[in-house]
């Protein structure tokens, strides 16, 4: 997020009434500006050359300036009443400061794609002057004060409109952004969602949003699932998004179960991709392909179990440590341990040890699951909307995700999820209390192992072939930088860490050289300035500042562990 | 409103104290910070435990609670030998609180108090992700209890505060409502007034009465000597990791030997043996 | 025998390296309780500062006087880093719970290596490369000394590599100077206190900033003679390279009772020669060189279930 | 292309997604005058690793598969339509290898796919691209069971139909590295692999074929392909004094191998197949690789004149990268798509209902590339049979007998 110094007190005194005004101006430049043509070439940026009928990109500055306006109204004028619960100063600087990054960076893609400045025609320097009027108004608006949120109600059906709404947003948000090729596209496309997202919170929309989901943790639920379940019918039998986002599913079924060993009970596993790698080699070897090394051919639900049983055995045996060493030295244990995963399936041979693994060429060709007639490889009509491969895995992830979440929220709200906390508080005093220590760490690598056991197994038929360098310490790494970026313990911030992770990279090919540099740099980035991630677990936030108290008082009335 | 356990283990046979240690020994490497101690409680009791600084009075705490194996030497709860495992002392039937409180910081009051029920209760994983009737039932019971407890030592309006937030006083209050929800036939304070005002030792005071008077007994260390020979039934004097006077508050406080260790030994240890607690 | 004695030599080679290495781990440990995770990748720096050195100042030299400098490079370029990690990534996070540093460490690790492997022979986003630097995402090929790298000696059966004796070489006189640097000097009692109690030694009037500094400055220099070592050793050196040999030295720094000198030194000749027998005599399928890495990770697991405080370690160690 | 079937779903659903709408058919509009003179468009996709270490041989393959495309669109080689090349990245990775397959057979106007480098990557792309019909051509896969299935040996049986290869795979090279080593008097040798399928392919081939002449092998042994010291292994071959050293692997690896074996005095040639064939591995081998061998598919590009026109050409274009290892293959690899499509979109009205016919097309192509002579068995693997043997001569690779297989 970018700073920028206040404006001298005095300097706002003298000019504050103007900011209202120029305010609007600026914003009515925004749409203006935008409803013309910003780029002489129309090749670029989806065509941005045609005057009142505006392309994508001009269609989300329109949007930008209308919320501009809206929150200046209700400063001032018509929307006050909505005025006294948002701090719509805060909300006008913020949304102004993105309008403005937006509208620069989109003369500068214009600049780049289209080669050269006078590519720009008038109307994106007029959305520009625009985006700089709002910017210098936004400077100038005084804080006001505002009621309390918490106090702020609508009829029930009209919070639960809203969670719908927000939730079909987001679906169509995504398969939007999905869809967008252009890479410039989509880093703008980016751009907006993250200055609405933080326009909300700035004007306290989501502290709002945050009651109203507590309110309705049901619907939010079932509204959440409902937009996942919908998601394939939004890509119309294509399915190139589908591949992805199945895998985006097995990564945060992964991230969910390393999730329950590092983010409820504290524990840092760095070789935990081996629990993946543990049921999808159960499921490849168990399957009917031709490189199966396992004659017992069970159906593909019992394959499952035994996946996640074997998973859960390494667990223990991983686990079993955890009885003498803590901490850094348990980390390296496991980082061996993943190591001694991957090098034994490497060379599970035939040549050196028994023929289980084929080494490193692995197990190709595993075939597609089938259950009864239905086999996923094929493509099913639904609705009219053909649903092909990778969708049928969609769903039955999905399925999978949704029992993990269930293990994952249910065992932390209970006497189980009580003692890790209070593991991780203080071992020693946990103890002097009673609380079986070894047991519950253990339990949080079986039952973590277990759920990755099973999202293996159904790994190894989606990705057709299973080999040991796709189990390398850097995916451990990834599958907890997933956790530690989206908030540690919490559900909502492991997904939101897997969609990132997984999702950024595919449609960021141009960086596509740079990407783990980025990654490394934002490892450290975010533990220097936000170990708590970007959904925080309250808990582990007030963990991460124990010095902060001002923080714990603000906490204090929600902390009763929210996870989803 | 009781505070004691329903029929945690069997009722010690006629005679036999709540808690006897024997001969209790622990060394670190040529250092011996106990030696040679014998203790024995009996229901309904107040034993204190003074001594000057250094003199192990919690590291002999930590002998009898498990947290350290004793070089020798046995302790027995209701005749019952206790093994040296913190949880398994717990089970049995004996709490302690810390000289330098150990909360959970980041939970809130209630929760804190909730996970000392651990041990009495045994909801496993699958009863919890199922909500099967089992977790429904303890979980219930667990809020309840914790709550009354809060209630029982003063905190009943602090639920939902956070352990990091409350005042000194109510930590040290809250600790005793997280030690006493194990269900203790026994607890054992480590100095429950370190730092506080005359008027939150008087309170503290009382608390201890009124958790011996719902049939538990107590053991205290204490600097505080006013306080102690007010409470206890008997006190236990310890220097240099031995006893060096056992009796009723009256007898101790008149004896020479006592006085002098005080007076004599006030300034050679300055550190407190908390600083061994972990090893 | 002549392959026992060869297997031997093999293993104290390696076993050498890793001793190099792994004072760096012990060292930052013993003081900061931190595992620098990072500290593979400060020893393929410093292979890379060597390569450089020899590149940009003495491309085509092949003169033994080129090696001191070349190991000038290494460190240079080794304790540079390190203490820019150290000053950028770790002090900030000095007092955060342990997991912070844990995974800032393995951001360091994967970010330097990137940053070695796309960035080696070019400025970011240009193709500048005045020095005409080989490209790092493959191995590149390491500079050759006459002296050191010329044709192996025979002796009886066993053959026994120029690069060889200095590795061994190296180690020694790193060690002693070591030994030197930790007892007979102000900064290495400094260091000393700072490790038993860092509290104290802050009121004793140590810059306690200052010493770590050093610390891991101490760490680098060797890691920095390691890579040369290694690169003279292996004749090429690529930008992974630390990240396996990091892990083996961390598992010599454990074998041998972390925070401990001598133990580093110990454990990295322990297990480079439990690497070679494993080599040659462990029999059946699960022997070879296929399975050695497995026996050393094993062994560490061992060491730390079992004896945590390592072979030479005499304190119990509980750091949670 | 897909914001418009997402509106076509959601508009009903939304009101605001109305305003999306225009902007989902002008893109379409937008981008279909990126067509010159009213032909039709067929892609070529490319799946290689386009970053990361292995990005020098992918970019290599992408830019022989642009040359090979420009060249058909200036010669107007199919006649009506306009060839277009869309590289994606696999990264050398299974997965992400899968999401650029199904992402091709998404898209309606994919004629066929050069691709992938790593055989492992390949063995998750071929179902994706096999569902859709759309033909692979890898220019690099040495992997038998891609094309014979897992017993390749024994009962060889076609995986995918929709699957060919334009270089050889390993069971001709061993064997030919076998007889020339045979022949030049070596009787003992030692084999080492590094457990991929490629080198342990060659050392299989290699063994039978050596042991079948009457040559010894004395020991042999694997390494890990992450490591750099082979120190203990070279030190359990050398007792056994072999003649030679055969190598199944990549040159990362042989060019160290070599160097560290010459070093602990073991001076005897190391041998390997088409992956040691490379300028790196004498780099990193060192002066002492002087007289290693390696063996390689075709004659030697710059001695065919079909080769010599490809350098050149590749070197006109002015890509910014080599042609590396596979660019000669992969430039074959594309004609022989290029070639197939001349057959199967004759007067047809769309890439997609042809797929069947390309691949009957592909199967029967026949023609002079830069490599040799082109043609697929039925099996999908490349007839040509034609090999050379290269060694080590005062720092360069030069060639010693080119013969075709027996």
């Amino acid at each position: 997020m970018i700073r920028i110094p206040n404006i001298p007190e005095s300097v706002v005194v003298k000019h504050g009434p103007k900011a209202w005004p120029l305010g609007l101006a600026g914003a009515g430049l925004l749409i203006f500006g935008s409803l013309l043509s910003w780029s002489f070439d129309p090749q670029v940026l989806g065509d941005l050359s045609i005057s009142f009928n505006p392309g994508a990109l001009q269609i989300m500055a329109i949007a930008q300036g209308l919320l501009a306006i809206i929150l200046l109204l209700a400063d001032k004028g018509p929307l006050t009443s909505l005025g006294q619960w948002a701090d719509t100063a805060l909300a006008l600087r913020a949304l102004a400061t993105w309008a403005l990054l937006f509208m620069a960076i989109v003369l500068v893609a214009i600049t780049v794609e289209a080669g050269g400045l006078v590519n720009i025609e008038p109307g994106g320097w007029i959305a520009f002057l625009g985006a700089v009027l709002l910017f210098a108004a936004s400077r100038l608006v005084l804080p006001r004060e505002t009621r309390d949120l918490g106090h702020a109600r609508l009829p029930g059906w009209a919070e639960i409109l809203v969670i719908v709404a927000l939730m079909a947003a987001i679906l169509f948000g995504t398969a939007y952004a999905l869809g967008l090729s252009d890479a410039w596209e989509f880093v703008l496309f980016l751009m907006l969602v993250t200055g609405v997202v933080i326009t909300g919170i700035r004007a306290g929309f989501l502290t709002w949003l945050g009651h109203v989901t507590t309110r309705h943790k049901h619907v939010l639920m079932l509204a959440a699932f409902a937009v996942a379940f919908l998601f394939p019918f939004t890509q119309n039998g294509s399915d190139a998004n589908m591949s992805i986002a199945s895998q985006v599913l097995i990564f945060a079924a992964a991230a969910m179960g390393l999730n329950i060993v590092v983010g409820l009970a504290g524990l840092l596993d760095l070789g935990y991709i081996a629990f993946l790698g543990a049921g999808a080699y159960v499921g490849a070897t168990m399957s009917t392909s031709a490189f199966a090394t396992i004659g017992w051919k069970p159906p593909f639900i019992v394959v499952m179990l035994v996946g996640g049983c074997v998973s859960a055995t390494l667990g223990l045996i991983i686990g079993a440590p955890t009885l003498r060493v803590s901490g850094d030295y348990l980390a390296i244990v496991t980082l061996g341990f993943g190591e001694i995963f991957r090098l034994s399936m490497f060379n599970l041979d035939g040549n050196n040890g028994p023929n289980l693994t084929h080494g490193p060429n692995g197990v190709p060709a595993i075939p597609d699951l089938t259950f009864g007639s239905f086999n996923f490889g094929d493509t099913h009509t639904l609705l009219g909307i053909p649903l092909a491969r990778f969708s049928n895995y969609y769903f039955l992830l999905l399925v999978l995700i949704a029992f993990i979440i269930l293990v994952f929220a249910r065992l932390n709200n209970s006497r189980i999820g009580r003692g890790w906390v209070a593991i991780r508080e203080d071992e020693k005093a946990a103890e002097a209390m009673g609380v079986n220590v070894f047991g519950l760490k253990i339990l949080a690598f079986v039952v973590g192992a277990f759920l990755a056991g099973l999202a293996g197994t159904i790994k190894a038929h989606q990705d057709v072939s299973v080999t040991p360098d796709q189990y390398i310490f850097l995916e451990s790494a990834f599958l907890l930088a997933a956790i530690v970026l989206g908030g540690m313990g919490t559900v909502a911030g492991v997904l939101i860490g897997a969609v990132i992770l997984k999702l950024l990279p595919e449609k960021l090919r141009f960086f596509a050289d740079y990407r783990l540099l980025l990654f490394g740099l934002l490892l450290v980035l975010m533990m220097r300035f936000r170990p708590e991630g970007l959904v925080a677990s309250r808990r582990r936030q007030l963990e991460f500042h124990e010095a902060d108290e001002e923080l714990a008082v603000r906490v204090e009335g929600d902390i009763a562990e929210v996870v989803i | 409103m009781t505070v004691t356990a329903e029929a945690v283990a069997a009722k010690a046979p006629a005679g036999v104290p709540l808690l006897q240690a024997e001969g209790v020994v622990m060394r670190f490497g040529g250092l011996t910070a106990v030696n040679n101690v014998t203790m024995s409680v009996s229901e309904g009791e107040i034993v204190g435990l003074i001594g000057p600084n250094g003199a192990g009075k919690t590291t002999f705490f930590n002998c009898l609670t498990g947290m350290y194996k004793p070089t020798e030497g046995s302790v027995r709860l209701s005749g019952v030998e206790l093994p040296p495992k913190p949880r398994a002392v717990v089970k049995a039937g004996m709490a302690r609180t810390f000289q330098n409180i150990r909360l959970f910081a980041n939970m809130t009051a209630l929760e804190n108090v909730m996970v000392g029920r651990y041990c009495r209760t045994s909801s496993g994983a699958f009863t919890s992700i199922v909500h099967g009737p089992k977790f429904r039932r303890e979980e219930a019971e667990t809020r309840e209890r914790a709550q009354e407890l809060l209630d029982f030592v003063g905190l009943g309006k602090s639920t939902d505060h956070l352990a990091r937030n409350m005042p000194y006083g109510n930590q040290r209050r809250l600790e005793i409502a997280r030690a006493l929800a194990t269900d203790p036939k026994l607890v054992l304070l480590d100095e429950p007034t370190a730092g506080m005002n005359p008027l939150e030792t008087r309170q503290a005071s009382d608390l201890i009465f009124k958790i011996r008077d719902s049939g538990l007994a107590v053991v205290v260390i204490e600097h505080d000597m006013r306080f102690i020979f007010n409470l206890c039934d008997r006190v236990l004097c310890l220097v240099r990791g031995e006893t060096l006077v056992e009796g009723t508050p009256d007898e101790v406080q008149s004896d020479p030997r006592v006085i002098e260790a005080y007076i004599g030994t006030g300034t050679d240890d300055e550190d407190d043996d908390e600083a061994g607690d972990t090893p | 025998m002549d392959t026992f004695v060869q297997q031997l030599v093999n293993g104290l080679t390696l076993g050498s390296l890793y001793a190099l290495i792994a004072v760096g781990y012990t060292v930052v440990y013993g003081i900061l309780q931190l595992i620098n995770f990072a500290h593979g990748e400060i020893f393929m720096i410093g292979a890379f500062g060597a390569l450089t050195t020899s590149l940009v100042l003495f491309r085509g030299q092949t003169g033994l006087w080129v090696l001191p400098f070349m190991i000038i490079g290494a460190i240079i370029a080794s304790v540079g880093t390190a203490v820019l990690m150290e000053r950028f990534a770790y002090r900030p996070l000095r007092n955060a719970p342990r997991l912070a540093p844990l995974i800032t460490a393995i951001g360091i690790s994967v970010f330097l290596q990137e940053l070695v492997r796309l960035n080696y022979n070019h400025l970011p986003f240009t193709s500048w490369n005045p020095f005409n630097l080989p490209d790092a995402k493959s191995r590149i090929p390491f500079p050759q000394i006459d002296v050191v790298t010329g044709p192996a000696f025979q002796i009886g059966g066993v053959t026994i590599q120029r690069s060889a004796i200095f590795t061994v070489g190296a180690l020694l006189m790193c060690a002693a100077l070591l030994w030197y640097f930790i007892n007979r000097t102000k900064t290495g009692r400094g260091m000393q206190a700072v490790s038993q109690d860092a509290d104290t030694a802050r009121l004793m009037g140590i810059n306690v900033d200052r010493i770590i500094v050093v610390a891991f400055a101490l760490g680098a220099v060797l890691a920095g003679i390691a890579g040369v070592a290694q690169g003279l050793q292996n004749n090429n050196i690529d930008f992974r390279m630390g990240f396996l040999a990091g892990l083996k030295a961390f598992t010599a720094a454990v074998l041998g009772g972390i925070g401990n000198i001598q133990g580093a030194v110990v454990g990295g000749l322990v297990l480079g020669i439990v690497e070679g027998m494993a080599t040659q005599y462990i029999p059946g399928q699960f022997g070879g060189s296929p399975w050695k890495d497995v026996w050393a990770f094993v062994l560490l697991i061992l060491v730390l279930v079992f004896r945590p405080q390592g072979l030479l370690g005499a304190k119990a160690v509980d750091r949670a | 292309m897909h914001q418009r079937s997402v509106l076509r779903v959601g508009a009903p659903l939304i009101i605001a997604a109305l305003a999306l709408s225009a902007c989902g058919s002008r893109s379409d509009t937008g981008s279909g005058s990126g067509a010159s003179s009213g032909n039709k468009i067929a892609i070529i996709g490319v799946m290689a690793p386009l970053s990361g270490d292995l990005s020098a041989l992918g970019l290599g393959i992408q830019h022989s598969v642009e040359l090979a495309v420009k060249e058909a669109n200036a010669s107007n080689a199919i006649p009506g339509w306009t060839l277009q090349v869309e590289p994606k990245d696999d990264e050398g990775k299974p997965d992400v290898g899968k999401n650029a397959a199904t992402a091709f057979a998404a898209e309606p106007n994919v004629a066929g796919v050069v691709g992938n480098l790593n055989s492992n990557v390949a063995q998750s792309t071929q179902p994706v691209l096999a569902t859709a019909k759309i033909v692979q051509v890898s220019p690099a896969n040495t992997n038998p069971t891609l094309t014979k299935g897992a017993d390749f040996k024994t009962a060889p049986k076609r995986t995918y139909d929709t699957y060919f290869r334009t270089c050889t795979t390993d069971a001709i090279q061993g064997p030919f590295a076998a007889q020339y080593m045979f022949k030049a008097g070596i009787t003992k040798v030692a084999t080492i692999h590094d457990k991929k399928a490629y080198g342990q392919g060659l050392v299989e081939a290699f063994t039978g074929e050596f042991t079948k002449l009457g040559g010894t092998i004395v020991d042999a042994e694997t390494i890990n392909p992450d490591d750099s010291n082979y120190q203990s292994v070279i030190t359990k071959i050398k007792p056994m004094s072999p003649q030679g050293v055969y190598y199944g692997g990549e040159y990362p690896q042989a060019g160290p191998l070599s160097q560290q074996m010459k070093a602990a005095g073991l001076n005897v040639p190391l041998m390997g197949g088409d992956g040691i064939y490379d300028p790196k591995f004498i780099v990193l081998g060192g002066a002492t690789s002087a007289g290693d061998l390696a063996t390689s598919v075709g004659a030697p590009t710059d001695q065919l004149a079909a080769g010599k026109k490809f350098l050149a050409d590749y070197a006109a274009a002015g890509y910014k990268d080599p042609a590396a290892a596979y660019g000669a293959y992969s430039f074959d690899a594309a004609n022989s798509i290029i070639n197939a499509l001349k057959v199967s979109l004759k007067g047809a009205k769309d890439v997609a209902s042809v797929r069947q016919a390309t691949i009957d097309a592909l199967g029967k192509v026949s023609f002079e590339g830069v490599t040799g002579h082109v043609a697929f068995d039925q099996y999908g693997d490349s007839t040509s049979r034609v090999l050379t043997v290269y060694k080590v001569v005062s720092g360069a690779w030069a060639p010693v007998s080119t013969e075709a297989f027996k």
